[in-house]
């Protein structure tokens, strides 16, 4: 049993140490969570709650923001 | 050089419950230069900008790719859209992912129906349009020029119908007055005419139709100088509202002289 | 509302050695309310505002009927045209009679050749604008949109070719951009459109042609409120010019996405 | 002989009295020479010499000034 | 005067697997005079045309107010329409009542969404067209000129699609061409543009996008002379398709003499 | 296939005193292939087809250049142009060669004005038609399209007023229908408009302002299929003139069904 | 208990004599089966079948045909 | 003295044998008279005439027919 667990973020699979949260994720990737819109298996996870969802090996992690677009 | 204008002339411009000073609205997409984009927003006179939803990019973490660093959320409100999606659900998790980004319950609702020409799908439109206003969403929904689905969506309880000048990035203008101006009389709802504008005559005409505003994006990042035509076209849909409340003249097939007729010399 | 425009743009508008602020010209004829047409030429921004010719009413004795009561010719440039002459004697008997007014020796040169219409004679309007060239005037020359007409005005040492967007009074808009286009790509005195304009719209189109000025007069003074109109048409022309320098984006048959097709969600 | 001659003034006869100048008839018709411009015999005459031009029975006097137009 | 054309250039206009000489169909409805009706079908050339299914009128028993004692089913085409009907369900009826009359399972399906302006809805007619189909039918599917609905049409099996020129009735011509040829250039399926011409120079410009056909009833019905007006719209049809099939000479900002440079006299 | 029309509608075309059947009259220059032109014109249907007068080409000895080896003067009426000339004199000149060979005293008079957009010039225009006429020419004159210069054509007892309907060449199309009917309305020589038709549609749709006749060239000689065009344009000038005796139904902003609204179903 | 039953014929009610078919209320109404196609009670009756169906009281009969549209 | 002039056809210089009538110019350059118009000097010559005018050492003969045109 390793340390770590494999998910998917964006299409990518991520290695995040064992027990993380969301907010783990996030810090694990650098990203600010002000700044981050975090869906979870498809549910969208509110940023007070980030830290209280672990992620077990195969979620699906989205991370979105808003970019140019018309 | 300023151009003032004398005010209290028209009502406002009030989308979902909020009234917006002005009634264009602009997109942020395909700037080659985000500087660039900032200021043509700013001469554009702007106040809702749309933004799009997408994957945050892992490749670049730490240097934000998001618009948020360059846009102020107290300058512009941020119309969140559901461009790229093709299904009804599909359209409606980019509704709620953008809205999550915290700013607004509005959403700019596409459904695409064809990649090659980014026409609706006008029966995922309506399908995502119910299930939103649902949720409470205020839903401007992109459309074509169809008067029937407008009614649709409209009786659906969408904020505002957003009917097509020509294809998104086409730049061909105002392809069908008649459809635009028949939307706008029969709807009860604002009419923003959404798409296909070119050059400022473009969003003058679409103005003189009466309906209520005006969506571009590619008008202004595609042309020679985007801020230059952010410029023009603030000017061109005030020129085409103000024209469209001042009533034009009547239109005659013979010539009527502007000079008196009477008084000429022998 | 205050709509500022940032300056510095674009380059003066000169005709006859003299730079004006605004490229709209706009005529006094045709008002029911004088009060009103100060109001509308005031919103229109126009510097230039054109004048008739004609005999003083003896029957109103000492009630001046004429204009110079209502406007004031240090706030507008006071253009007297020969409207209504038939013949090139005719209109240069009227120019000098403008000039002796006082104000200037610019002249907006009419020779009408046919009365339904109000088309202009082009043999009558060449002899006439050589000589009053030769006598010193500025001519401003109302013409039809034929090229070569144009360019012997030219020859002839006019100050302004203004060729007709569609006839006086028709409101029915530019008839032929490809003319009016045509007419500014071959001569190097400015090219003014006169005529024909009916609202905003026309007159943004017309400006994003190229050309350097337009005039008119029945769209303001028939509009329902004149007054806006002036100051639609007034935010028309500086947006058909500010297009114009800004440089329109390509026209496409096919649609492009303005957010990015990259970064969906699986 | 009578102490008025008949001119012609904007196409219409007037009685001015003889020996009137271009700028008497001005004031037999109560105008303003500012606001007006004087044609005589097709000749133009300005404002200094109004006063110095005589007018002979038959004249024609065009008297002109601006008014709206296109 | 007859004039002849060379045959043999086009492919055959086939419909539900049927080949048919004319690409015209016309309507039968709005005729003053049924004498004269069945003189402009004929000048019209049309092998199809179009009758609506209604109820016998038993206030004039045994006076057949019914069409078919003007027309010989073997001299036309006859095509059953469900205009009038604003469901799925009804305009299912009205098609079955249709092919009942036993002349062919062809029928033109309109599901109207729109007393005012008789727009079609796509949802009903989707539905409408899809059961249709199913039960054996040849459904040629009056719709708007969307594209994404005539590719849904497409997919349910339609044997054509009919998007309108303009709405019925109203003579208003080919108001948006792109759209038109775009759904051309996409389907399939045979499409013949339906409803909106008013004179033969519609009709000749709906044909030059290249649409396989074209169908009018108003035009021919209120013209003032219905006969000449069906031979006009019989030559304009032809010219377009065959000007379609020729290939248009490119357009040019630039004059090109027709005659030789060389050669002049000194 | 062959396309009977009932005769006996139309007046005859009749220019110059002689009657001709067909409306469209067709030039010769710019073939590729001399057999494609003689079965373009076929198609075409023209009587009167123009030529120009140009040098014999001595270094061609004995294989004659011209155009009399391949067209049959008993079969086409040869009209003589004076394109290339750029004054009165060279225009006068061209057109006595012209009459010279032996066909008829027929000349469609060019004097261009600018080399570039092949205008006219419309001073020298008059002069030569003024002098032509004198000599006995039938004069069809080469015209912009403006109604004061075709009014003094007219007075000059030219035949025909020719205006263009945008610049040789260009096949743009008729720009201006505007003043292409009013000169119609206004003058009582034929009207003939010649120049810058593209296509079918656009003779189409010139045919329909209700002048007397068309000619083109480019269309044809560089139409993909030379052959089919001439069929195209037989056909459009047929119909469009057919239609316009016709007399085309009114618009209207509403729709009008086609189909009666009573004898529904319950 | 009468001799004749109401039915609906295009909207309108009819007497009818009782037991008639189809066909018989087509001929009480002098029309010609050939021309007419009849719905009965939502159920479009084939000619061949319309002397088969007897009407009952209250039905609804719909007898259509062509005429001009568009 | 030689037995050739010069002749201007065309705009370009040809010798003809000295005494040539426009006739002969033609027969020269090998060219039918009945498909070519003769401009001799500015002045045309029609064909019955053409063997009656001599040419002149300089002359500008223009030999046209029609070619196609639009």
């Amino acid at each position: 049993m390793t340390d770590t667990v494999r998910v998917i973020v964006n299409g990518e699979p991520q290695a995040v140490p064992r027990g993380s949260t969301l907010l783990g994720v996030l810090r694990t990737l650098a990203l600010d969570p002000r700044t981050v819109v975090v869906e979870h298996n498809r549910h969208i996870v509110r940023r007070p709650a980030l830290d209280a969802v672990s992620v077990a090996p195969g979620d699906a992690i989205e991370l979105v923001h808003f970019v140019g677009g018309g | 050089m300023a151009i003032p204008l004398e005010g209290g002339r028209d009502t406002p411009f009030e989308v979902g419950g909020r009234a917006f000073r002005s009634r264009l609205m602009v997109g942020t997409g395909k700037y080659a230069d985000p500087a660039v984009m900032v200021r043509a927003l700013e001469a554009s006179g702007a106040d809702i900008v749309t933004v799009a939803v997408r994957r945050v990019n892992l490749d670049r973490a730490g240097s934000d790719d998001g618009i948020l660093g360059r846009l102020d959320p107290k300058r512009f409100f941020l119309l969140a859209n559901t461009a790229g999606c093709y299904t009804a659900a599909e359209a409606m998790r980019y509704a709620r992912l953008g809205r999550e980004a915290g700013f607004n319950d509005f959403v700019k609702l596409e459904v695409i129906g064809d990649q090659e020409t980014l026409l609706p799908d006008v029966a995922g439109l309506l399908e995502a349009a119910r299930a939103l206003v649902q949720e409470g969403f205020h839903v401007l929904a992109y459309t074509n020029d169809d008067l029937v689905t407008a009614l649709r969506l409209e009786d659906a309880g969408v904020a505002a119908v957003m009917p097509l000048a020509s294809p998104i990035g086409s730049g061909l203008g105002l392809l069908n007055p008649y459809s635009i101006r028949l939307l706008k009389q029969r709807l009860h709802v604002p009419v923003v005419v959404d798409a296909g504008v070119g050059t400022a005559s473009d969003a003058c005409v679409t103005m003189e139709q009466g309906v209520d505003g005006l969506l571009m994006n590619t008008a202004l990042a595609a042309a020679r100088d985007p801020v230059a035509m952010g410029h023009a076209m603030r000017l061109a849909v005030a020129a085409g509202r103000m024209a469209f409340l001042a009533g034009r003249m009547p239109r005659r097939e013979v010539a009527v002289p502007s000079s008196p007729l009477e008084g000429m010399l022998d």
